[in-house]
């Protein structure tokens, strides 16, 4: 790990025709910790994801990973690198197999070429049952052993955030951004998916910038937070200093009130 | 080849055009289904061959009259058309999409018989028959089937327009070919848009059929190969844009004008290809088509 | 839940066998006898509709890997064919290549074109797509047909290729259809597995990723241009084999043999057997073959003994039964036969117990 | 449930499908007794030449019953196989191959020149005379295509030839004259156009070429060249539609020039009669009269016509399906007992001075040469009916055999 901070952005903007939605931004994501964005809808918050991920092309701005230049980068190269992303919505593989789903997570760590794949002998085949050990552990984890044969599409929403989360993981990433992995949750799911997220953090050593719109999620799992109102930051901190920023709840009103 | 002079390129461009125009309406029959429905409808030359078929029955023999015959063959296709639609593909409402193209290519088959079963193969007499004499403005000469279909379209693009702006139903058709869901949402009923669609694209087709068959002098199987263009016309509009399906067929018929005009230095066919190279082109620099509208995806 | 309780597997290996049970593998032992003795007792004209049935396999496991894995719609899957067989029939005729090899050229020259066909799906989706290689497709026969290139590819009323030589052995006279079912049986089998594997490695999961969510896929780290020109190239290196090795069953090879229906055919099959299922590739094929063959067989035997006068109208009732029997099979199951198939398998598997 | 039973139905479709194709020829022994003659009819029954087919394959099957009920061949009883091969080769190799396996053919017969062209060594491996609707020259060579016979009504390009000649004897003008040739690329004009060019050019004719592909809905620009190339005749080799629009274009843009047609775009009665006045004063060259021509043999037709469809209607096509069947009855008969397809062969190409009584001139083969005659008569369409203006015969050189 280069440095002290595994994601800086700076100076973001970014507009859709006459839209802004990012407007001056800059943040340093500290390695190894949990950093929280929140704010009202529309506030930016996944335009900024989209920006790391490279889906939106930033009209401004610099975006450094590890301490190298990505702004310029396509999604599938900073995937490569180690940035791993959820969805806010469900986007998993829904016809394939949970192990599918996560194998398909292991794609960048493998490499055989089609003709190998194609004939099925030799690295192909060793590299699948290798990598299929890796992804049976990452099963595991996340205590997935249950459905690991059955379509994704068929699982309960928590179940399928679960895959999401086991399959951003199987590109072993140095920096996971998570979009709302709590929405639709029952209590006791978002419960074992914020311990998912403690054990990514602290036993995995994975950076997380976190997107949730439940606060005292965040409240408890943050390291650091960041506050956007309309494209814009305005406030950022530990967790307790932050909600006592009355701009904050300025923000939230007649939103979900923290 | 003769010089090309000025007079010959303008009346090759406004013949092209023309001819574009007889493509026009079968053309939007394919983008209204694909508006309301997104079904891609793999039988609109069958519902052109049918069309044209169905006029010449009550054309020559059942109505002595031709504008009667003409009416009662809309009337006739445009109930034909929501029955097929109720009764292949309305099971398949919010099914994959693909189902519905195959449904389409099986309907397309069987019309193709019924269609042999009910008139036979052997030529039939075109419902109107346009005078060979052209139409002269100066040194321009323009076939009157041209000039009639563009004649045609206009009419048949206006009524659709005014339906669209002016009617409730037509409100609802436009909302439906924005956003299905959106729509159903909003309280439209997404089965009579795709019922009326069918309506429509039946009725159309019918009248591309008459303009069509007026080319040839007579009905029958060889209309199908007319029919391949109307796919790549409506890419090249757009196909979700009314006016596109217009545009895109216009531009279809001055390209094959084009084309021909280079054939003889490029080489035989090329009336043919020209056009797929201008769509080609088209669809590299605007991929969702000329008039069609690019959706952002939500991430 | 795809293996009855009381397999087990030992090793990742073990499960990722083709045959995993008993059952399977008897089944696979059966089906392997049934297929190499079918031409030995049955008349040629079958093994002749099962060489139809194999070429059609491998064609549409090519087009479903296109459409159906990696959801890229083609309506230019005839024209890669053409380019396969045209480029099979000049290196055997030109270059005096024996058959593998030549049939192999056709492929790899469908793959190269199948990779500019491909081109355009960076920027273009969908239908769009389907009429940009709709477009590709008839560029294609206009080149064929341009005055230049036609005399040397013999179009329009097409040349002769050579005999069949795999090595000294030269397959023509009274068993050439025989001789030939093995063969082709051996090209689709070599297809099927080959498709097989590859759907299930890295490259299989990776169109799949594409098919269901293209952006999902770019944060896995896939690069989705790059696996949709692959898709594309795969799938016409499928056609160009299958296009090559049908022009070779056929001796003759015209652009006729390759219009825009030859395509429509295939969709249908693969919509009608099952998307993104390499059985549904070998199921449709099989269903719409039969399916053509035995209306057009039951009409004019059936139908032309009640009266000879009906000729035209026999034939316009087999086309309306063929669209209808489509129409039936898709309006009952829209996921295709594949997905049907798997219904009835759980049915019963649970058996008697239904629950 | 319902998803099962409609399962269940469709399972049963294609088991009774597939059940009736497995068991049906094993029921039927595949070897069967010599005392009757089989011959395939696989024919355009759907496709783009449907309707000529269908009046067509009438005249064969009318001529055939006819022949059997006067006894048949030698005492034997001719059965007419007879299918739809959807103007498709691959489809005509799945019958072929069918019939080949559970009948004895003593000829083959088929309908489109590209079907020809991809089943022609399939049918002469099995040694097995092939015949045809279509009568393109490079196929008429027997040096090269022995099994084949082309219809017996001469060849595409001794049609176009014959006009060209009997045009250019009558040419008076000061200058050569022009033709152009109007012609597409994909069906079965490329197998006739190079043929009459050469031959066109060798009788001093100046040649202009334009295409007008299948499908076309407009031929504007190409009439207007041959309008400005001043063009004294244009040979058509075009299918109906688009001889229609051909004719009709020519007519827009005020193209005064003779035009000889393609005779299965023109010698038909439902086309002609569709076509109206665009027809008038067109030419075509063809061998065979017309329906109702009032020659000898035009008799029997009639009256097989009178007995058999009394209401139908009465075309030229019906005619020319008639004289081929007459030929291959012809040879039927001069093969004798022996029905193996070499000896037909032989004795098809033994034909020689086989008289039609009036319907065509009289007929010949030879083992060098399948062309039936060389003798062309031209026709021109006067008030809807066909008149024949003049009679041909090309010498029978080899030079021309095979283009």
């Amino acid at each position: 790990m280069s440095g002290e901070y595994t994601l800086q952005v700076i100076d973001l903007n970014l507009s859709f025709g006459g839209v802004t939605a990012v407007q001056n931004l800059s943040f340093r994501v500290p390695s190894g910790q949990i950093y929280s964005i929140i704010g009202p809808n529309g506030a930016g918050k996944t335009s900024v994801l989209n920006c790391i991920n490279g889906f939106y092309k930033p009209q401004r701005g610099r975006i450094i990973f590890n301490g190298r230049e990505i702004t310029d980068l396509s999604p599938h190269k900073r995937a490569q690198i180690g940035i791993a992303r959820v969805f806010q919505g469900i986007e998993i593989y829904r016809s394939m197999s949970v192990i599918d789903n996560i194998m398909t997570g292991r794609h960048i760590k493998m490499n055989a070429n089609p003709i190998l794949c194609a004939l099925f002998i030799g690295p192909a085949k060793h590299e699948e049952v290798r990598n299929r050990a890796i992804v049976e552990e990452i099963i595991d984890f996340l205590n997935l052993e249950k459905y690991r044969k059955f379509p994704a599409g068929a699982l309960p929403i928590g179940i399928q955030k679960r895959v999401a989360l086991g399959r951003a993981l199987a590109l072993e990433p140095e920096l996971l951004l998570l979009d709302e992995p709590m929405s639709g949750m029952s209590i006791e799911e978002k419960e074992d998916m914020c311990r998912y997220i403690i054990d990514i953090n602290e036993e995995r050593g994975i950076t997380i910038i976190l997107v949730e719109h439940d606060m005292s999620v965040v409240k408890d799992l943050s390291h650091t937070v960041m506050v956007m109102d309309r494209g814009m930051k305005i406030a950022e901190g530990r967790p307790q200093e932050v909600f006592k920023d009355m701009r904050v709840v300025r923000a939230y009103v007649g939103e979900s009130v923290a | 080849m003769a010089t090309l002079d000025l007079i010959t390129l303008t009346q090759i461009l406004i013949a092209g055009a023309l001819t574009g125009t007889l493509y026009a309406p079968l053309t939007l029959g394919f983008n209204i289904i694909y508006r309301s429905s997104r079904v891609v409808n793999f039988a609109q030359g069958e519902l052109l061959l049918i069309g044209a078929y169905v006029a010449y029955t009550f054309t020559v023999l059942v109505a002595s009259n031709l504008i009667i015959g003409l009416m009662l063959a809309i009337i006739a296709t445009g109930l034909v058309g929501p029955l097929i639609e109720r009764a292949v593909l309305r099971p398949l409402l919010a099914r994959p999409v693909f189902a519905a193209i195959l449904v389409t290519i099986g309907l397309g088959i069987s019309l193709q018989g019924t269609s042999q079963l009910i008139w036979g193969v052997t030529p039939l007499a075109a419902p109107v028959s346009f005078p060979a004499e052209p139409i002269r403005i100066g040194p321009i000469i323009l076939p009157s089937v041209s000039v009639y279909s563009a004649l045609v379209s206009t009419i048949l693009v206006s009524v659709l327009l005014l339906f669209y702006q002016k009617t409730k139903l037509g409100l609802s058709m436009r909302a439906a070919g924005e956003d299905q869901a959106l729509a159903m949402a909003l309280g439209v009923n997404v089965r009579t848009v795709i019922a009326t669609a069918w309506t429509i694209s039946a009725v159309s087709s019918t009248v591309a059929g008459v303009l069509l068959s007026g080319v040839f002098g007579f009905v029958s199987y060889y209309l199908l190969f007319v029919a391949l263009r109307v796919y790549v016309a409506a890419i090249v509009g757009g196909l979700d844009s009314v006016g596109g399906a217009i545009l895109g067929s216009i531009l279809i018929g001055v390209g094959e004008s084009i084309g021909g005009l280079l054939e003889p230095s490029v080489g035989p066919g090329f009336r043919d290809a020209f056009p797929l190279l201008l769509a080609l082109i088209v669809m590299m620099i605007r991929p969702y088509g000329l008039l069609g509208t690019e959706r952002i995806e939500r991430i | 839940m795809s293996a009855p309780s009381g397999i087990y597997s030992k090793s990742y290996e073990d499960e990722i066998a083709i045959a995993r049970t008993p059952i399977e593998r008897l089944a696979l032992i059966i089906g392997s006898i049934l297929l190499l003795v079918f031409p030995l007792i049955t008349p040629t004209y079958y093994s002749v509709v099962a060489i139809y049935i194999f070429i059609a396999i491998i064609s549409s496991i090519g087009l479903n890997i296109l459409t159906g894995f990696a959801g890229q719609v083609s309506l230019g899957h005839s024209a890669l064919m053409a380019v396969g067989a045209y480029a099979a029939a000049v290196a055997a005729r030109y270059a005096g290549l024996q058959f593998l090899p030549a049939i192999f050229i056709g492929g790899l020259a469908a793959a190269c074109a199948g990779f500019v066909f491909g081109a355009p799906s960076l920027r273009i989706k969908g239908f769009y797509l389907a009429i940009s290689t709709l477009l590709a497709h008839y560029i294609i026969f206009f080149i064929i047909h341009l005055p230049s290139v036609a005399p040397l590819l013999g179009v329009p009323h097409g040349f002769i290729l050579p005999d069949v030589a795999l090595g000294p052995f030269t397959i023509s006279g009274t068993f050439r259809n025989l001789y030939f079912y093995y063969i082709a049986l051996g090209l689709a089998v070599f297809s099927i597995i080959t498709a097989h594997n590859l759907m299930r490695s890295r490259i299989g999961r990776a169109f799949v990723a594409i098919r269901d969510n293209e952006n999902a896929a770019e944060v896995l780290g896939i690069n989705v241009y790059r696996y949709k020109l692959l898709a594309f190239t795969i799938s016409s290196f499928y056609a160009g084999l299958a296009g090559a090795t049908y022009v070779y069953f056929v001796r003759v090879i015209i652009p006729g043999h390759f219009e825009l229906r030859v395509t429509i055919e295939y969709i249908a099959i693969i919509l009608l057997g099952g998307l993104g299922r390499i059985w549904g590739s070998i199921l449709g094929s099989f269903i719409i073959i039969i399916l053509s063959e035995g209306i057009r067989y039951i009409t004019v035997t059936y139908l032309y003994v009640i009266s000879p006068e009906v000729s035209a109208y026999v034939e316009a009732f087999k086309l309306v039964i063929y669209g209808a029997i489509i129409i039936v099979i898709i309006l009952t199951e829209p996921y295709g036969v594949v997905a049907l198939l798997r219904k009835v398998k759980q049915y019963f598997k649970l058996w008697p117990f239904r629950y | 449930m319902k998803k099962v039973v409609a399962l269940l139905v469709v399972v049963a479709i294609l088991a009774i499908v597939a059940g009736v194709l497995v068991t049906q020829p094993l029921t039927t022994p595949a070897p069967r007794p010599a005392e009757k003659i089989y011959v395939g009819y696989a024919f355009c029954l759907t496709g783009p030449f449907a309707g000529p087919a269908e009046d067509g394959i009438k005249g064969i099957r009318d001529y055939i019953r006819i022949v059997n009920e006067r006894g048949g061949v030698n005492g034997r009883e001719i059965v007419l196989l007879i299918e739809d091969n959807e103007y498709k080769p691959e489809t005509t190799i799945r019958i072929f191959t069918r019939w080949k396996e559970q009948y004895k053919l003593s000829a083959f017969v088929t309908c489109g020149t590209h079907v020809v062209a991809a089943i022609y060594q399939m049918v002469a491996e099995a040694r097995i005379p092939y015949s045809d609707t279509s009568m393109a020259g490079p196929f008429a060579d027997a040096r090269k295509y022995p099994w084949y016979f082309p219809a017996p009504l001469g060849s595409y390009t001794d049609h176009y030839r014959a006009f060209l000649k009997w045009f250019k004897d009558k040419w008076a003008g000061p200058r050569a004259p022009r033709l152009a040739i109007v012609w597409e690329t994909k069906a079965f004009a490329p197998l006739v156009k190079p043929g009459v060019e050469s031959y066109a050019k060798d009788l001093g004719y100046e040649v202009m070429v334009e295409v007008v592909e299948i499908g076309s809905t407009s031929a504007l620009e190409q009439m207007q060249r041959i309008k400005a190339y001043n063009a004294d005749v244009v040979a058509t080799m075009l299918p109906p539609a688009e001889t229609a629009l051909v004719l009709r274009t020519a007519r827009e843009v005020g193209l005064k020039a003779e035009f000889v047609n393609f005779l299965y775009s023109i010698y038909w009665e439902p086309l002609v009669e569709r076509l109206g006045p665009l027809a008038e004063g067109t030419y075509f060259g063809a061998p065979f009269v017309p329906w109702g021509y009032d020659v000898p043999g035009m008799k029997d037709l009639l009256e097989a016509h009178r007995r058999f469809h009394p209401d139908d209607r009465h075309t030229t096509q019906y005619v020319s399906g008639w004289i081929s069947a007459m030929v291959l009855v012809e040879a039927l008969r001069r093969a004798g007992d022996d029905l193996s397809g070499e000896n037909v062969r032989r004795a098809w190409e033994s034909i020689t001075n086989f008289d039609t009584k009036g319907l065509t001139p009289p007929l010949g083969f030879t083992p060098m040469d399948h062309r039936s005659t060389t003798t062309i008569w031209i026709w021109k369409i006067e008030g809807g009916k066909f008149v024949r203006v003049a009679e041909v015969t090309l010498p029978r050189d080899d030079g021309y055999l095979g283009k």
